[in-house]
């Protein structure tokens, strides 16, 4: 059986067109997929039931103990985190919200380790974006910022920038123009028709000396910014002004810097500047598949898009506090869901120091590094694989993913619907 | 089966023509019927004002551009937060509440029925999921035709037939209501940093003018015979002089339906302002509303201002990339391929503002100027010229010319020179605020004879009762008796219900959606043109396939099939 | 010597991720990848395995050669090895420094641990059935 | 009236307690309040040991003294508008902020975001205060907009960050983006600090040290003389139209 128009459960650019060959109910070929999506589709090594840890060995255990376990330890805890959600569907999210905000602890995503500076500075001077789209079919120019396409969104440059047809232009290739900016001299730099190369550190600065140059004002302007020569600099912003329609496509190589969420906002009023003398839009590289959909669904429902504390009843947000790195790292929480994501795997080992002090349920449907700080992990379907539901791209539209696998695992949504429901009945009683 | 006896209620239905009269309401399975038995559940509403659940035909609650309004936002977010409480979530927020606080605050209200002003078809999955967790009113949504490519090529080839066949096919891939135009062409243009300036201005490279857009939806909506008529946000919103731009574009409707008009345009206010600049920005609602007054083709609603701190956001986007050259606060601007865009800016409408303060008497005006309360709707055009939750005080200015002079009084002193408002004797009674607010929308979006926005036999059982008698309360003098009575319903009624009362919301509800499926013959079916497929498969980023909204997202179904005429 | 350690996506990184428990995912977060005259200074050879100092500890990885990265930088990809030696202070954003840290290297005859070991000399428990 | 306030051993790990009740004013009418560990409610007696000499009527004439492991106690003096809060050793995150009136003075270090957001008062802190002292809140409105902040020893990251008002004075080093977004009021740093005033708009910042990694669209005007030092004197910041004064002692680019 082939299933086609599959959507690709792995990065935020949610490609649709995948056609999954699936014999004898496992995948055996994906055509279309990059090399990232196409090892998810045929991820194998699932773990087969819940497993607890007593003492130093694991133990299966069933379904309803695993979902009991976790309701209790939640319902007990008095500063429980709820982290991950961005590997999951919105469904599934909906129902971590309505936990979170019955039993007064944190949820946060994993934004708060990608992008979530990038919220911060949306959060101070706004978000001129556009869907990948509008950049297909009209950008003669795009700037990648920080962000390396090549290794961690493979397909963006064929579906929407350097290699993709668009509507407006003649001859995309030739046409559109692709500058890199960067520390390193990545692949995607390779095939820029021009390469920046700044210093590390060094973003916020010329961010700035562009938005002055922009602006007409040059003679301020050192003779090297962090790197990148006066002359480069007011290349580049003659280039800027100079296109069409302009796009800036920036990655962690601005969040995880010096200043955070400063060069966002930045990047975001160079762009707001470009845009009265042409036009122009700029959107962050989203990781996870879904972990924008995480964002949405937790501000549609909070108010907040991540690092919500409900522990006083009402959602209070305060990045830096309120999100999980911090929470961990200062021992803030006596209890942990992590759903559809590895913290293990992806925060300094001084928050794991803190998972193994306290207790911790993992849903996931393989064993992951986080495994090894569980008291209990429950397995469950793969959305996009063998569970279907709401994500949401990196440029905020919403696609349904589909199933083509059937198997007997239970999805996300279905694990919370009945550890929620345990915990409402404990509270009414 | 269950029952729901509502004793000694004085009813003001103006759908039904009863107005003032004191009765029974019989309630069986969610719908009003002629008698229930004696195991009814009785609610005595002590002769208190009751009336069909209200119906705000055009309110920004749900969807891409309203949340992201929320996320670019904490700081209005801790503004307004409750914890969770009985039946209630949590909810955060001012201008831009979650969706469980536009539930809980406009049932709190005594509405019950919404329509989103606004949805991207190629978003719209996205308004259908927040349209879920808007437990307590049924919803519906307007979706957005003012940039697609599809359209204006058959409009540049005068195909209307084929214009109605993709708005067919969109509408029912995406459960959209009906046909929202919002700056036509504008919003293309803007796609390349550009504006049409009015109607007869050329859309970059699809060479239509905005007139050809308007004319041809108008058309191509009654030849799909669609419950609501074309929605439309007039070209150059927000700026002065836009007045002639906007009698032009009203101009070009012919009276083609019986049933109901032809053309909603929406939030006049925005669109009545005359001067050559913001030195001579003067007030334009009388030309405006004589006007509509001779044409009963078109019914308006007001987009009253009112003063305080809110967040503005249209699918408009070189409109707020305007405004934020004038704030130069934060700004969000997102385009949607092939088919439309959006801007959100913040604003703060200050008393002290001279053109803030012309704005607000605009609204004001149209409303007190239009003779009939059938043609100018109330609303806030939320949250864009306030949140809804200033509804009781526009209802209390419209119904005391007292109120209207103090308040006239506190804002700024040159307003006087450029409005007519201070000359404007009229005060509206209860039934006219009774169709200003629940009969005229529902009228106008098509939606009676499904049984909403009245309290005949077969009606849904959507009812608010508010806690005053109409006798006792003189609202020319007693206007603060006004705001409170309408602020808070001592019931809400849905679906036979009760789901709020005095400000608690008691259940958790679930709404149902309305939308349209018109049906078209099988040469019209744009799922089937290989033209219309092939230049999808090219120019979206979507697959074909994978764009229309899943039954998945639609709780509550209430599709409602049209025999399109092609 | 003293490096500025950058850590970031690879395509390796991205196809092993959904396996952590692999050897390819272990070989694949445990490189570093330094600049050619770097490792002459320091006499590694490709594969060679370094000891990386870190704000909070050290870890062992191995050594490679990438036309990538400036000389005075490395890249590691994001994973156990690299937070193994990054510090969770986050300057109140939420995230930590992930692209600016100062570390040390220096060769080691030790080998790098599983990711298994990793985590359990933090406290966990693997599982490896 | 002296208030007392001796922090209990604490019994669950390092969950913060948020103690917003604890404002001079509060104490008119008595002890009888709570405070929250995590999503716990306790008296203020399960958490503190609690001791109250002498009377008074008024805010201003109450004095609130906290001892004991306060370093992670959150939001004390929030919403202040009188009277004094005395911490003896470190203090958690929040204190002071939307303060308008009144003292607090800190004898160990304070957590982030002392003074957030504060209109009015004094705050003194003797020892460090981490990121965010005087700062607003996400959302990049306005941040403190009035009264004084002094801090003895260092501050962190995005010291006084879209400060509108007030002053603030570190006697110490400060860290990154000091000052950034600042639109009015006065920054003062003895030390060193890096980045200060990026993206400036108005009011007045001072680095008695060495500005590092000095934004590069500030225009250089010349020299002056305050407080008796020499200072070279920038305007901007020019990438954002700004009207803002930058005071240094030396500055380096990051070239």
């Amino acid at each position: 059986m082939i299933v086609k128009d599959a959507v690709c459960p792995f990065c935020g650019c949610l490609c649709d067109d995948i056609e999954v060959e699936v014999e004898g109910n496992r995948v055996v070929a994906v055509t279309n997929a990059c090399e990232l999506g196409t090892t998810k589709f045929m991820g194998e090594k699932r773990l087969k039931n819940p497993i607890l840890r007593d003492g130093n060995e694991w133990k299966d255990i069933t379904y309803d103990d695993a979902i009991r376990y976790a309701a209790d330890m939640l319902l007990s805890a008095e500063r429980p985190l709820l982290y991950g959600w961005s590997g999951t569907h919105g469904e599934a999210q909906c129902v971590g919200v309505h936990m979170a905000e019955l039993i007064h602890g944190v949820i946060d995503n994993t934004s708060s380790v990608c992008h979530g500076p990038s919220i911060l500075a949306i959060q101070e001077v706004g978000h001129p974006g556009c869907t990948l789209g509008v950049v297909k079919n009209r950008a003669d120019l795009v700037i990648y910022w920080g962000s390396n396409p090549i290794d961690a969104h493979p397909r963006h440059l064929s579906r929407y920038t350097r290699y993709a047809e668009g509507f407006f232009l003649e001859n995309a290739f030739r046409d559109r123009k692709v500058i890199v900016v960067d520390v390193r001299k990545t692949e995607t730099a390779n095939i820029a028709d021009e390469f920046v190369q700044i210093k590390p550190g060094g973003d916020y600065a010329v961010l700035s000396a562009l938005r002055a140059i922009v602006q007409g004002k040059t003679d301020t302007i050192p003779r090297t910014v962090a790197g990148v020569t006066r002359e480069q600099l007011i290349r580049v912003a003659n280039l800027c002004k100079s296109a069409k329609f302009g796009a800036v496509y920036f990655g962690l190589g601005l969040t995880m810097t010096q200043g955070k969420y400063k060069n966002i906002r930045n990047a975001i009023e160079l762009i707001s500047e470009l845009n009265r003398h042409t036009k122009f839009t700029i959107s962050a590289m989203r990781g996870h598949y879904n972990v924008y959909g995480s964002n949405e669904v937790n501000t549609w429902m909070t108010g907040y898009p991540f690092g919500i504390d409900f522990s006083r009843g009402i959602a209070f947000y305060n990045p830096g506090e309120t999100t999980a790195v911090d929470i961990l790292a200062r021992k803030e929480c006596d209890a942990a869901l992590i759903v559809g994501s590895d913290p293990a795997a992806h925060f300094p080992r001084k928050c794991l120091e803190h998972l193994a002090e306290i207790p911790v349920v993992q849903l996931d449907p393989y064993p992951n590094a986080t495994t090894a700080f569980c008291n209990v992990q429950i397995p469950v379907a793969v959305t996009g694989i063998d569970a279907e539901g709401t994500a949401y791209r990196m440029d905020g539209v919403p696609i349904r993913t589909r199933r083509v696998l059937s198997t007997d695992y239970l999805s996300d949504d279905e694990v919370l619907a009945r550890m929620y429901a345990l915990m409402q009945e404990a509270q009414r009683s | 089966m269950t029952e729901l006896l509502v004793k000694n209620a004085c009813v003001i239905d103006p759908l039904s023509g009863i107005n003032g009269e004191v009765m029974d309401l019989a309630i069986r399975n969610g719908k009003i019927v002629e008698e229930v038995s004696d195991a009814a559940e009785v609610v005595d509403a002590h002769r208190m004002l009751t009336m069909p659940g209200g119906v705000d035909s055009h309110t920004h609650i749900c969807g891409t551009k309203v949340n992201f309004g929320r996320y670019m936002s904490p700081e209005d977010m801790r503004a307004g937060r409750t914890p969770r409480r009985g039946a209630m979530h949590a909810t955060s927020g001012y201008s831009v509440p979650t969706t469980y606080g536009n539930s809980y605050r406009y049932s709190v209200m005594g509405y019950t029925t919404l329509l989103e002003g606004a949805m991207a078809p190629l978003e719209a999955r996205h308004t259908h999921e927040e349209f879920t967790y808007t437990p307590l009113q049924d919803t519906m949504a307007n979706t957005l035709f003012d940039g697609n490519w599809g359209i204006m090529e058959a409009i540049r080839d005068g195909d209307t037939k084929r214009v109605a066949a993709i708005i067919a096919w969109t509408l029912k891939a995406v459960k959209g209501f009906a046909i929202k135009l919002t700056n036509p062409g504008g919003t293309e243009a803007w796609q390349w940093g550009k504006n049409v300036s009015c109607i007869r201005d050329p859309v970059p490279y699809f060479e239509v003018t905005p007139a050809e857009i308007i004319r041809s939806v108008v058309e191509a909506n009654e030849l799909l015979h669609l419950p609501h008529s074309v929605h439309l946000h007039c070209n150059n919103l927000g700026t002065p002089g836009n007045y002639t731009c906007t009698l032009g574009s009203m101009g070009l409707i012919p009276d083609l339906n019986k049933k109901r008009q032809t053309l909603y345009a929406t939030h006049v206010q925005y669109h009545a302002y005359g001067g050559s600049g913001w030195k001579d920005f003067c007030s334009k609602s009388e030309p405006i509303a004589n006007f509509v007054n001779m044409r009963p083709q078109i019914v308006m609603d007001m987009g009253q201002v009112m003063f305080g701190r809110t967040t503005t956001m249209t699918a408009d986007g070189p409109m707020e990339f305007n405004l934020y050259r004038l704030h130069h606060d934060k700004w969000s601007n997102h385009d949607v391929e092939l088919e439309t865009g959006s801007g959100i800016i913040p604003v703060v409408y200050r008393r002290k503002n001279l053109v803030n303060s012309i704005m607000w008497a605009i609204g004001l005006e149209l409303a007190l100027l239009t003779k009939s309360p059938w043609q100018c709707l109330l609303t806030t055009d939320n949250p864009n010229g306030a949140p809804f939750v200033k509804y009781p005080e526009i209802i209390a200015l419209l119904m005391s010319k007292r109120y209207r002079d103090a308040e006239f009084a506190t804002i700024h002193p040159d307003t006087e020179s450029r409005v007519p408002l201070p000359a404007i004797e009229r005060e509206l009674d209860w039934h006219e605020i009774a169709v200003m607010t629940r009969a005229g929308q529902t009228r106008a979006l098509g939606i009676q004879d499904l049984g909403k926005g009245h309290l005949a036999p077969g009606a849904d059982a959507d009812v608010a009762i508010y806690p005053f008698k109409i006798d006792e309360v003189d609202p020319s003098a007693e206007y603060q008796r006004v705001i409170d009575g309408f602020s808070q319903t001592e019931y809400t009624i849905k679906r036979g219900r009760v789901v709020a009362r005095r400000g608690e919301c008691l259940v958790h509800g679930s709404n149902a959606t309305f939308w349209v499926a018109p049906k078209v013959p099988e040469n019209y079916d744009m799922g089937k043109d290989p033209d219309f497929i092939e230049k999808f498969d090219r120019y979206y980023t979507v697959r074909m396939r994978n764009y229309p909204v899943q039954d998945e997202y639609l709780t509550r179904s209430r599709c409602i099939e049209t025999e399109a005429e092609l | 010597m003293s490096f500025l350690m950058i850590t970031g996506r690879t395509v390796n990184q991205g196809v092993t991720v959904e396996n952590k428990t692999s050897p390819e995912y272990a070989a694949e977060t445990s490189t570093c990848f330094m600049h050619e005259f770097d490792m002459m200074e320091l006499g590694l050879d490709d594969g060679d395995a370094i000891r990386v100092t870190g704000p909070c500890g050290d870890v062992v990885m191995r050594a490679a050669a990438s036309l990538e990265v400036e000389m005075g930088t490395v890249f590691v990809p994001y994973g156990p090895y690299a937070n193994h030696i990054v510090a969770a202070g986050t300057r109140s954003t939420g995230m930590p420094d992930f692209k600016s840290h100062v570390v040390e290297i220096e060769p080691t005859d030790e080998e790098p641990k599983l990711v298994h070991k990793l985590m359990e000399d933090l406290g966990g428990l693997a599982y490896d059935r | 009236m002296k208030v007392t306030l001796a922090m209990k051993p604490v019994t669950k790990g390092f969950i913060p307690i948020e103690a917003e009740s604890i404002v001079p004013k509060n104490f008119l009418s008595g002890t009888d309040f709570s405070v929250w560990r995590g999503n716990r409610e306790l008296r203020l007696d399960e958490a503190f040991s609690v001791s109250v000499e002498g009377s008074a009527d008024r805010a201003e004439d109450v004095e609130v003294v906290l001892s004991g492991d306060t370093f992670r106690l959150k939001r004390v003096g929030e919403y202040m508008d009188g009277g004094k809060i005395t911490v003896l050793g470190g203090i958690g995150m929040h204190c002071g902020n939307f303060m308008s009136g009144g003292t607090i003075e800190i004898h160990g270090n304070a957590d982030g975001w002392l003074g957030r957001e504060m209109a009015g008062g004094t705050i003194v802190c003797r020892g460090d205060v981490a990121d965010y002292c005087a700062s607003g809140y996400r959302g990049g409105r306005k941040g403190m907009k009035g009264g004084t902040v002094e801090v003895f020893g260092r501050a962190g990251d995005f010291l006084a960050e879209s400060l509108a008002g007030g002053t603030v004075v570190v006697h110490g080093d400060a860290g990154d983006m000091t000052g950034a977004e600042m639109r009015d009021g006065t920054l003062v740093v003895h030390g060193n600090c890096s980045r200060p005033a990026a993206n400036m708009k108005g009011g007045s910042c001072y680095v008695y040290g060495t500005a590092r990694g000095m934004i590069p669209t500030f225009r250089k005007i010349g020299t002056v003389q305050h407080d008796g030092r020499t200072f070279i004197q920038f305007a901007g910041d020019l990438a954002n139209r700004g009207k803002g004064n930058l005071f240094v002692k030396d500055y380096e680019y990051l070239d």
